[in-house]
């Protein structure tokens, strides 16, 4: 089994009002010192043959990720 | 014969049927597009319709950017076919790149249908002719994934360019960055607008039958271009 | 791996089966060997624990939802009654429109948003199986305090739930309940309904007939969710820690595969190629093979190893249990297979030929080679356990029917009258619902003609002719605990009210029983009154019941939820154009519909002010209900109404207040001499409404009232921006509208 | 600046339909050979001393998946 993991998370600039909701939550929860939260996908591929980080990468570039508002990280899983 | 104007059903579209009503409403014929063939059927206009393209899933119109229906309606698109892309329309039309920036998952995190006021700020479109700039008129919004952003360098040049077709007024419903509710291309012939025009052509079923508006427009743009 | 067969249940019959475990009594399990004349396989002991559970067997309620068909009054309109997936009546234009309300408690509960999504899909895939397109939802949620801390974990996610399935599926939400009451604390109750239409002509059985004709599986692959979901999580009482006494496998909804689902199938029965059709719920295949070759009186055999799985070690009790969502069976014959499938294939749905009919009677399923079931399918949809649980009247009730709320401290002064009323529309039950409902689309389809905040939704079934439906569910968990007999008539009786002000006429019912253990006599008893008082209501109404649903196990701990039947009302309209609204117009004449008495028991009022759940609920005048709603309906065919309310919950205060803010338009209330202000605002009397009427018609309006024999008052005038009444009180819109609309989204933004 | 890093993942058995999606999609991209895709969650926490595990496991656990039908895993980043 060959798994290649794509991480994308939305550009800095963009704001993460997903994240912000969590990182608003915690106090509620007892949880201090948390100076923020922010929150992307977690996309595993598996290929039949080899991990080929180069597939990945061109699915993630044309499909996973929006580069307008993302940015991403191909790495085998 | 009245002009034909296409509109473009993906799996998962839902507002199409409501579009085709919006169009006939108008004095068009409305041509249903499937999302599986490379052909436009030579309409003269192309309305992608709301829903949950392809659920949805990953990105709205992420996937079905890549529906066949899309190559073609690219190049026609930059041969000046007049395009209106409505909520999911929008968001298909931005992630193929026929319009600048991306549309998010609203600030507030819920999915919001309401009422909303809008202000036309452009009528120089080819699908808001009928308008005066400054109309304010009332449509539903209804997405989850509405909140419209770009850089800072893109949005100074719709703006310079007065290419944000309408704004939220009376309440942003989404957190749109200057409160964009639709913009066009440079060429005007296609819009994105992220409320539902075809929702608002009938009293009997919507607040107002504001929305008519934008498909009179573009039968006015097709007279036009055509004499 | 080896599985158990036939063959070896016949060879060892002593094997030692964890019939218990699966949750059959011995003698269930007894029963199973009489009927094989042997023991059961695994697989086989699987199917019956599944089949036989409370949910898919009705073994409790059985005996007395028989009264809703022995009880049902005559009716030309019913096409499909009680029995099928859901009931089809006749609207008139050669449509017939089905509708059906099904619970998903305990799935949302332990994970909100997909067991509340899962429940809307559920019920969609009943209205599609008769042959119907869905064209809209409704939900009804109840929930602890709206400020207990469980609240805030279930409420947001259970609302995105239904809002993210139903949204997705292109359905307009026209209406729904959202009630907050501490009996719901551990137990909210996620109740969803959906409503059809398709033509006459193609309503869809659920019969497999036909001996060769093939057994085709639709849509979603099957996994290993929600397996064991409907006889251990959907039948499972939650321990007093307020946790799943099990840890459940819950579905993940699709409903992008649902849609795609929804417009294969409406091709496939426009096309005429299904024989029969049986959408995949509770108990999975298990469920949709029995029924089907059960409903047949056919045999039908399948290949386990043909259905498509997502986990290839699934093994077959598991394959058999799948609660998988978004699949249905259907039966094709042999010369359309190829035309089905190329229909499923334009819609991108899997279909899959996991069998065929057959003639023996038997359903067999064969895995791997070798025969791990062979069941007459009779025995497990059909002739399951029936259980006449005993009943006794709970031991409290006289004690609480005693408690009458007519001591309780009242407004005595207008500042206390102005004070009760601003705390009244803020409070969680009577306020603006908007935070909830904004989640939720109401415009797609483009026929959605009322939705809510009105009494009902309304919905256009034919541009050319206007022709529509109108659809409102009501329950009362309060006058059902005071009285359940009563409780489910009021219940009824407020959602025919309301159906009717909207000008429709009512014409079927269904309902979801949504209740405690039917172990505990005192629930069964509750259940027994209910149904019984459910049953002679619809007779009195002539409105027969087509179908719904049971929920049994609501409880945390030991303490059983407020005895809750939500009754749906189905109207026909034959022009939407006319339908009333109930914003109050910018002028004419307030009428105040009915009889007001002192009926404060189990009252918004009681329960608000003072936390008190005593004394009777109001008295249930059927005839008045029926006279009422004739008026109603008459006065909008014939344009003589401009608004129409129905008073309920909060009484004529809350009526004023929601018909003012939605017209924007104040009123000038005066009321009679001798009328006891609290009394006649906060009362909540059945049997009435308030309507407005232009000045000119009004005297041919009340003069048909005097002649149905219903009473009403002039109770007032439109205009100004406030809503007074003469002597004491003068609240500005402005100030109503704030209390009104401000408290869910403080509590839950 | 302190970062911990949680994947949450639909447990294998449950449908994960967005992943399902995705994996739809590929060969219209003209991307073959690949046998499956799963879609989660990549949550980045800031803490504003030590990255705490512990900290970010409570967190995990209470706002960011529902045991019932997901994992984590929680590491440094
Ligand atoms: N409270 C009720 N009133 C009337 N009919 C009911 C009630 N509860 C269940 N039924 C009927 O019993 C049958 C089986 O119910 P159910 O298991 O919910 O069907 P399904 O599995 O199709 O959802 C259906 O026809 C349903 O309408
Ligand atoms: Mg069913």
């Amino acid at each position: 089994m060959a798994r290649v993991v794509v991480d994308v998370m939305l550009k800095p600039e963009i704001l993460d009002p997903q994240g912000q909701a969590v990182a608003r939550a915690l106090p509620s929860l007892g949880i201090e010192g948390v100076t923020g939260v922010r929150i992307g996908k977690h996309v595993e591929i598996e290929f039949d043959g080899e991990p080929d980080l180069e597939r990945a990468q061109q699915i993630a570039d044309r499909l996973l990720a929006n580069p307008v508002i993302e940015d991403f990280t191909v790495r085998a899983g | 014969m009245s002009p034909r104007i296409g509109v473009v059903t993906f799996p998962g579209s839902l507002d199409d049927r409501d579009a085709a009503r919006a169009v006939r409403r108008a004095g068009a014929d409305p041509v249903a597009l499937w999302h599986g063939e490379a052909d436009l059927l030579g309409v003269d206009a192309v309305v992608l319709p709301g829903g949950f393209s392809y659920g949805d899933y990953l990105r709205c119109g992420a996937i079905a950017r890549f529906a066949p229906v899309m190559t073609a309606l690219v190049d026609a698109a930059g041969n000046g076919l007049p395009v209106l892309g409505i909520c999911n329309g929008f968001q298909i039309l931005c992630e193929s790149h026929l319009l600048p920036g991306a549309l998010t998952r609203n600030q507030h995190l819920h999915f919001r249908n309401r009422d909303q006021r809008l202000r036309i700020d452009a009528n120089t479109t080819a699908w808001t002719g009928a308008y005066e700039p400054g109309d304010v008129i009332t449509v539903p919004v209804k997405n989850g994934e509405g909140c419209y952003v770009a850089d800072p360098a893109t949005l100074a040049q719709l703006e310079g360019e007065g290419r944000i077709v309408a704004r939220y007024v009376e309440g942003n419903p989404n957190g749109s960055l200057h409160d964009i509710a639709g913009i066009a291309n440079e060429a005007g012939n296609v819009v994105g607008l992220m409320p539902h025009p075809e929702h608002a052509v009938d009293q009997l079923t919507g607040p107002s039958e504001d929305g008519l508006g934008l498909f009179t427009s573009v039968l006015k743009h097709l007279a036009r271009v055509a004499a | 791996m080896t599985v158990d067969t036939v063959e070896l249940a016949a060879k060892d019959p002593e094997l030692v089966q964890p019939f218990a475990a699966l949750g059959l009594e011995p003698d269930e399990y007894a029963r199973i060997g009489a009927v094989l004349g042997r023991r059961p396989t695994q697989t086989e002991l699987a199917m019956y624990s599944v089949m036989w559970s409370e949910h898919c067997s009705y073994k409790s309620s059985k005996v007395h939802l028989k009264q809703f068909r022995d009880k049902a009054p005559a009716s030309d309109r019913l096409l499909v009654g009680m029995g099928e997936n859901a009931g089809v009546v006749d609207v008139g234009a050669g449509l017939a429109v089905t509708f059906k309300v099904e619970s998903h408690n305990h799935p949302s509960f332990v994970e909100p948003y997909q067991g509340a999504a899962t429940g809307v899909g559920g019920i969609v895939r009943d209205i599609l199986t008769m042959g119907a397109r869905p064209i809209a939802v409704m939900d009804q949620l109840r929930f602890g305090d709206a400020d207990a801390p469980d609240t805030a974990r279930v409420l947001p996610g259970i609302v995105a739930g239904i809002g993210g399935y139903g949204n997705c599926l292109g359905l307009p939400n026209i209406g729904g309940e959202l009630v907050f009451d501490p009996s719901y604390a551990g137990n909210p109750l996620v109740n969803a309904l959906c409503v059809g239409v398709m033509p006459r002509e193609r309503i869809q059985l659920s019969a497999a007939r036909g001996p060769g004709n093939v057994v085709v599986l639709l849509g979603a692959k099957t996994g290993r969710d929600g397996i064991g979901g409907v006889s251990v999580l959907a039948s499972a009482t939650f321990d007093a820690g307020g946790g799943p006494a099990h840890r459940p496998s819950v579905q993940v909804g699709d409903p992008f595969t649902e849609k795609l689902l929804i417009e294969c199938c409406i091709e496939l029965y426009d096309a005429q190629l299904v024989a029969g059709i049986q959408d995949l719920g509770g108990a999975g295949l298990t469920c949709a093979t029995t029924e089907t070759a059960s409903a047949g009186g056919s045999g039908m055999h399948v290949d386990l190893e043909r259905v498509p799985l997502r986990e290839a070690s699934m093994e077959p009790h598991e394959i058999l249990a799948s609660e998988s969502q978004e699949r249905m069976l259907a039966i094709v014959t042999p010369a359309d297979l190829p035309a089905a499938l190329a229909v499923a294939q334009k819609w991108g749905v899997d279909a899959t030929a996991i069998g065929e009919v057959t003639d023996t009677g038997r359903l067999v399923i064969d895995w791997r080679g070798e025969t791990v079931v062979d069941v007459p399918p009779a025995s497990l949809a059909d002739e399951g356990p029936v259980y006449d649980r005993p009943v006794q009247r709970p031991a409290d009730l006289d004690l609480l029917q005693a408690t009458d709320p007519s001591t309780l401290p009242r407004p005595s002064t207008p500042d206390e009258l102005r004070a009760t009323l601003l705390r009244m529309v803020a409070s969680p039950n009577l306020c603006d619902k908007t935070w909830v409902t904004e989640q939720y689309d109401r415009y797609v389809q483009g026929n959605t003609v009322l939705a809510q905040p009105e009494d009902a939704g309304v919905i256009r079934l034919d541009e050319a002719s206007g022709l529509g439906i109108a659809l409102s569910t009501d329950g009362n968990g309060r006058y059902t605990r005071l009285d359940p007999y009563a409780g489910a008539q009021l219940a009824l009786a407020e959602a025919y009210r309301n159906v009717a002000a909207t000008g429709a006429t009512p014409i079927a019912v269904t309902n979801c029983l949504n209740f405690g253990s039917p172990e505990e006599p005192e629930v069964m008893w509750q259940f027994a009154e209910a149904v019984r008082g459910l049953a002679d209501g619809c007779q009195a109404l002539g409105t027969p019941v087509t179908g719904g649903n049971v929920s049994f196990y609501n409880s945390t701990g030991a303490t059983p939820i407020n005895p809750t039947p939500v009754v749906g009302v189905l109207g026909v309209i034959d022009d939407v154009a006319r339908r009333t609204p109930m914003g109050f117009p910018t002028a004419g004449t307030i009428l105040l519909l009915g009889e007001t008495h002192e009926e404060l028991g189990g009252s918004e009022w009681a329960w608000e002010e003072h936390g008190h759940l005593g004394g009777r609920p109001p008295a249930v005048d059927l005839r008045r209900e029926r006279a009422l709603a004739e008026v109603l309906i008459g006065g909008s065919r014939d344009g003589l109404l401009l608004a129409a309310h129905d008073l309920s919950d909060g009484g004529l205060a809350q009526v004023l207040v929601e018909s003012c803010l939605r017209g924007k338009v104040g009123a000038q209330i005066t009321l009679p001499a001798d009328a006891d202000p609290f009394r006649w605002l906060f009362s909540e009397s059945a049997g009435r409404a308030v309507v407005a009427v232009a000045d000119a018609p009004a005297a041919e309006f009340t003069g048909r009232c005097d002649a149905a024999d219903l009473p009403w008052t002039s109770i007032g005038t439109l205009g100004g921006d406030s809503l007074s009444l003469e002597g004491s009180l003068d609240v500005p819109l402005d100030e109503l509208r704030t209390a009104y609309e401000g408290t869910l989204p403080c509590l839950f933004d």
